[in-house]
């Protein structure tokens, strides 16, 4: 799960990370009695950052730096409530409902990188440095890979002194800068361990003219299989950063992600969902979703699964693919024929239904007198729902 | 006679009085499958589906000689069972269980890897050698006995090419669902070295899916050490990049683990790589005609 | 390094494990004041137990129950300032300065026992439980071994939920009180990690009548070497609880342990100061001490452990015994002939050099003109001192 | 030629510009130890007793080709530096230090095991082949090269020892001290593994002390597993129960690991136990003379 880069900073402060103090606001109200407030204690200049899940804000205009309250104002009025379009967004943008204003006058004397991921490779979180902050890591470690060095921790017997000197030494630190780099990779390892992080990052870490630390930017993704230890950080989720019909499925316990297509697929299993994805695909189609209604799907999952479904104005055509295992498939059918009595079903269906209870499935479908196509493979289903979306 | 389980195969079921528990001990005894125990703390002393019922894998062992365990515990519980079916002395471990935190996957797997004992999954469908033995919750009827060995990292789409190789008359030897978990106990390498050494096995179809890379390092095996026919079919080619799709190993990031690179990375080291999922049957028909 | 029980308790509370309130008292007046609150708050019984570095207490006369204030003031009054003497302590007892105050009417329904020591076979943590609390677990360990159940524990992962299970259910419990010793032996393994235990112990464990755990009586020891990350642990010592000349070696990072014999020993070694040792008995002698000078001896600290010897008035004789590697023998001669200026010399000595410059010491020693016996060989050197402390 | 070490052994010394560092790489070096590299972090880059001096261990692994490491470094540092030269793939760690906590030794323990590298103490002597190669801090004249092996929980006994052997006109293939910390890095049964393999090696001196149950251990090897002669010795004989003695491993506590008990199982194991320790010369040459 993603989290907001104030959010990060607050866990990171919580492991004896330093950050700066900042301020956290969801009006031009509250910005502006916060900037005045920084402004009269003696800050220089304020940097005001929008808080939404993508990295890349400065580029798409998402941070500002002002040396007064006018240009405080200004970049406030600006910011707060734009939607951030790039890349990592996606082309409907996210929309910036609060920013964080912080100190802008730290005096940076140099830019360096300290991330931690999970390595799926090595089975180990990787510790990753460079000296070369402040940009995109992935093009440095396209670029000059040497330029970042690696440290994977064997969780016995841990982050090990050795490993913090190869760190430290690699980020041309030494004396006090050194020592408390020690405390920020320690810090950082500390807290991917204890919160069960998939991921942190501090990018810019700064080395300050008076040679002090001090984590900049920060970005923290927590694994939500790990929540059930956690219940704070479960808190830090944001709905708003996720779109109404993800939030809508993941309430019913439903894998759901919007893709930019044309067919609506519901699947159960998400390998399964991503091969229906593909043979649509194959067969010139496009798959307007991702969704899995999982193991335990029942009537009423699948009822509000379809609804999901149906709520996107984009789906021109539906494909239903299920192999029964767990799941029944008149379970299944079942639930497709409740959610057509509640919604009006007006794009074309194409089910698929095999493994237990198919046939059972298959009968109470042709029973219900519902308009639809059946299949009886996948290839089958797709290329028809193919043809029904192009003709729909 | 295929791999890792047979008729033999002597299995405890921790997790037997809960829900899923309960109900896929009967399907699987319903297959025949031996099960002799179950563990459920603070239920020791009775039955459920008449499997006798103990407090502990460890006196589960003792009295019955269980050699394979199958894990239904919440997630929560799940790690723990997995190390107490080891500490127990169990060699073989299957854990259904979805949503065990990836962290705990990775201390898991290095003690276990110290104590010599297999896991597969856990997020997996389990194992089957059909006819002899079925340990885990894949829906039975699909299933053939027969000389093709199967691994996957996905449930359903497993179901579904097993039902194709069964459709064609063909069966399988034993087919393993590693499960979709980033860090998966056994992975493709461990079974394609298993299915190599099995001589009840003429070929295998190998099902991956977008992320990590465990693929390409399964190319790399192929092409080092297999002698069998490997037929290979990746998931994902469509999924965009950055967004997980179900399962936490299904997701694409910097660019790595690509359908099209493990797809490419495939070929080129021999393995038969079907595009459209509905022709595996049929492909391996031509494959093993030749 | 031992410390006291309330000091045990202090810890123990610090990691959840439940522990009675109580107060410590070193004087008749604040003794007196404390039972005084805890009648007055409506306690019925207390206990006054002596805080010495010994367990058997209670049968020494170290415990006392009291019902008022009146038997309180008696107790303390006779505790005290005793000496409690039994075969833990040894013949010369240990001075009682501190009591521990404590509700005595905590309705005990069955005494258990719990602890953790490092076993040095398995080179794992051993946590012990056992149903027959308020014993001695060695002599149930001899009598009845299957009353004691134990788990070793792998460092990594750490004790697992399973191995608690498996200690509850031995010591018979259910329910609230089988979640509560969950508890208890997490905070012992806990705390016996975190704080480097060599051994804790909690006998007996007291289910209450209400259904609670309490850790009635405390035993902690810990591991020095690991100070260097424990500086609060280190200010547990009370050097009151070791001999002065213990005290005073320990100053001088001298190994030094007070016996009963009359033959005063200075070795190099652990190893060979306990062969010296086994030398002097089996030529019919008694060792007066054990005394290793270690790696480091230099002419300051031979001067301080010969000084040390010779305080102790039972020795008759002096064996030096060194066997020179890093030690060079001309700087324990020199070390020796300081300590006979600084002193005066009025017993028999034994010198007995070996190894790096032993010659050259041998020959400082001669030129001092110090009365002293040397020897080639430790057998001859035990001989020779045996004859003169009987002699003298 | 003896065992672990020889003339050709390449040594990292850890900790080689601290005072014992410095110190013993020089009567090291004098004795003809191929010290190829030190480690200090920060003074990498510059000599110490013309020694190349580096920041870590994997550099001056990858710059000398290092196989064996030396620690000096205070406790605090220790656990580290084992870890370090671990890592950085050395195969035999010998080290000096002494005070290193007993649960970091525990967890280092279980690593080293892990990854198959040997560790010779901490808080000991070192290891010596004479004529060839001395790691560590025993004197080197008394030592005389020759065919009985020397394995040991004490060090200044173990001088005291070799001095005899030396003195009866014998020699040591090996002599390893092995440290008296309650939880060594190589055991008695370890070394006595090694020298009943070794050609080179006739007899085996093994010194032992009162706590623990090592020498128990050894016992139970000797009797079932060697064939060449072993003459025993356990220091602590008149040590009171539950004093600990310098030695962290020097303690008896609950009537176990007594001097009495480990010399009767020793005894009936086939060892030679020599009661007076003046007389071990004497023993090793009746025995050897039968």
């Amino acid at each position: 799960m993603k989290i907001h880069e104030y959010q990060a900073q607050e866990l990171m402060r919580n492991f004896g990370i330093p950050v700066l103090d900042f301020e956290i606001s969801d009006s031009m109200k509250s910005g502006i009695t916060a900037a005045d407030q920084l402004f009269s204690s003696g800050k220089k200049k304020l940097v005001i950052k929008a808080q939404v899940h993508a990295g890349g804000r400065g580029k798409a205009g998402g941070i500002a730096v002002v040396k007064n309250l006018i240009e405080a104002e200004k970049a406030l009025d600006r910011i707060l409530g734009m939607r951030l379009v790039n890349r990592q967004t996606g082309p409907e943008g996210k929309l910036v409902r609060k920013v964080m204003i912080v100190d802008g006058d730290t005096g940076i004397e140099r830019e360096l990188y300290a991330g931690i991921v999970l390595d799926r490779d090595r089975e180990r979180p990787v510790i990753l440095a460079s000296a070369e902050g402040g940009v995109d890591i992935e093009e440095t470690a396209a670029s000059n890979p040497d330029a970042i060095a690696t440290v994977a921790v064997d969780p016995f017997p841990g982050l090990l002194m050795f490993q913090i000197r190869y760190l430290t030494e690699k980020l041309g630190l030494t004396g006090d800068a050194a020592r408390s780099a020690s405390r920020v990779f320690k810090g950082l390892y500390d807290m991917f361990i204890k919160l069960d992080c998939s991921q942190a990052e501090i990018n810019p870490l700064v080395l300050t003219h008076d040679g002090n630390l001090v984590a900049l930017d920060a970005k923290v993704n927590l694994d939500e299989s790990a929540f059930f230890r956690h219940p704070d950080l479960k808190e830090l989720r944001d709905t708003h950063e996720e779109s109404e019909l993800e939030v809508w499925a993941s309430e019913n316990s439903l894998n759901y992600v919007k893709l930019d297509g044309n067919i609506g697929c519901m699947v159960n299993g998400a390998g399964l969902a991503m091969a229906t994805m593909d043979t649509i695909s194959l067969h010139g189609g496009m798959p307007a979703n991702f969704l899995d209604v999982g193991g335990g799907a029942n009537r009423e999952t699948v009822t509000e699964a379809f609804k999901i479904l149906l709520a996107d104005k984009s789906v021109e055509a539906v494909l239903v693919n299920i192999f029964g295992g767990i799941v029944r498939c008149d379970r299944v059918a079942d639930g497709i024929i409740q959610a057509a009595k509640d919604v009006h079903m007006d794009r074309p269906l194409v089910v698929r239904l095999a493994g237990t209870n198919a046939v059972e499935g298959m009968e109470l479908l042709k029973k219900s007198g519902l308009s639809l196509k059946t299949a009886d493979s996948l290839d089958e289903a797709a290329k028809c729902a193919v043809k029904l979306a192009i003709g729909g | 006679m295929g791999v890792l389980i047979d008729k033999n195969t002597k299995v405890v079921v921790q997790g037997i009085t809960g829900g899923e528990g309960a109900f896929h001990t009967e399907r699987m005894l319903e297959y025949g499958t031996r099960i002799v125990a179950g563990v459920t703390p603070g239920k020791g002393g009775t039955e459920c589906k008449k499997v006798p019922v103990f407090n502990s894998v460890e006196s589960a062992v003792k009295e019955t000689a269980a050699d394979t365990s199958v894990i239904f515990v919440p997630p929560h519980f799940a790690t723990d069972a997995i190390y107490e079916a080891a500490y127990a002395g169990i060699k073989l471990i299957v854990c259904i269980t979805e949503g065990i935190p990836a962290l705990d996957m990775m201390r898991v797997k290095q003690q276990l890897k110290s104590m010599g004992v297999r896991l597969i999954g856990p997020n997996c469908p389990g194992i089957i050698t059909p006819g002899q033995c079925k340990i885990g919750i894949m829906p039975s009827e699909i299933h053939n006995p027969g000389r093709i060995g199967i691994v996957s990292r996905s449930g359903t789409l497993t179901y579904e090419v097993i039902h194709q190789v069964t459709a064609v008359n063909m069966g399988q030897s034993t087919a393993i669902g590693i499960g979709g978990d980033p860090i998966p106990g056994m992975d493709f390498v461990d079974c394609l070295e298993l299915f190599q050494k099995d001589s009840e096995t003429d070929a295998v179809i190998m099902i991956g899916e977008i992320g990590g890379n465990s693929e390409e390092k399964a190319a790399d095996y192929v092409k080092n050490n297999m002698t069998k026919p490997v037929i290979g079919f990746v998931a994902g080619k469509t999924a965009p990049p950055g967004k997980r799709m179900g399962h936490a190993g299904a997701i694409i990031s910097g660019g790595q683990g690509t359908a099209a690179d493990k797809i490419s990375k495939m070929k080129k080291a021999g393995i038969i790589v079907v595009e459209n999922l509905g022709f595996v049957g049929k492909t391996l028909v031509n494959t093993l005609e030749q």
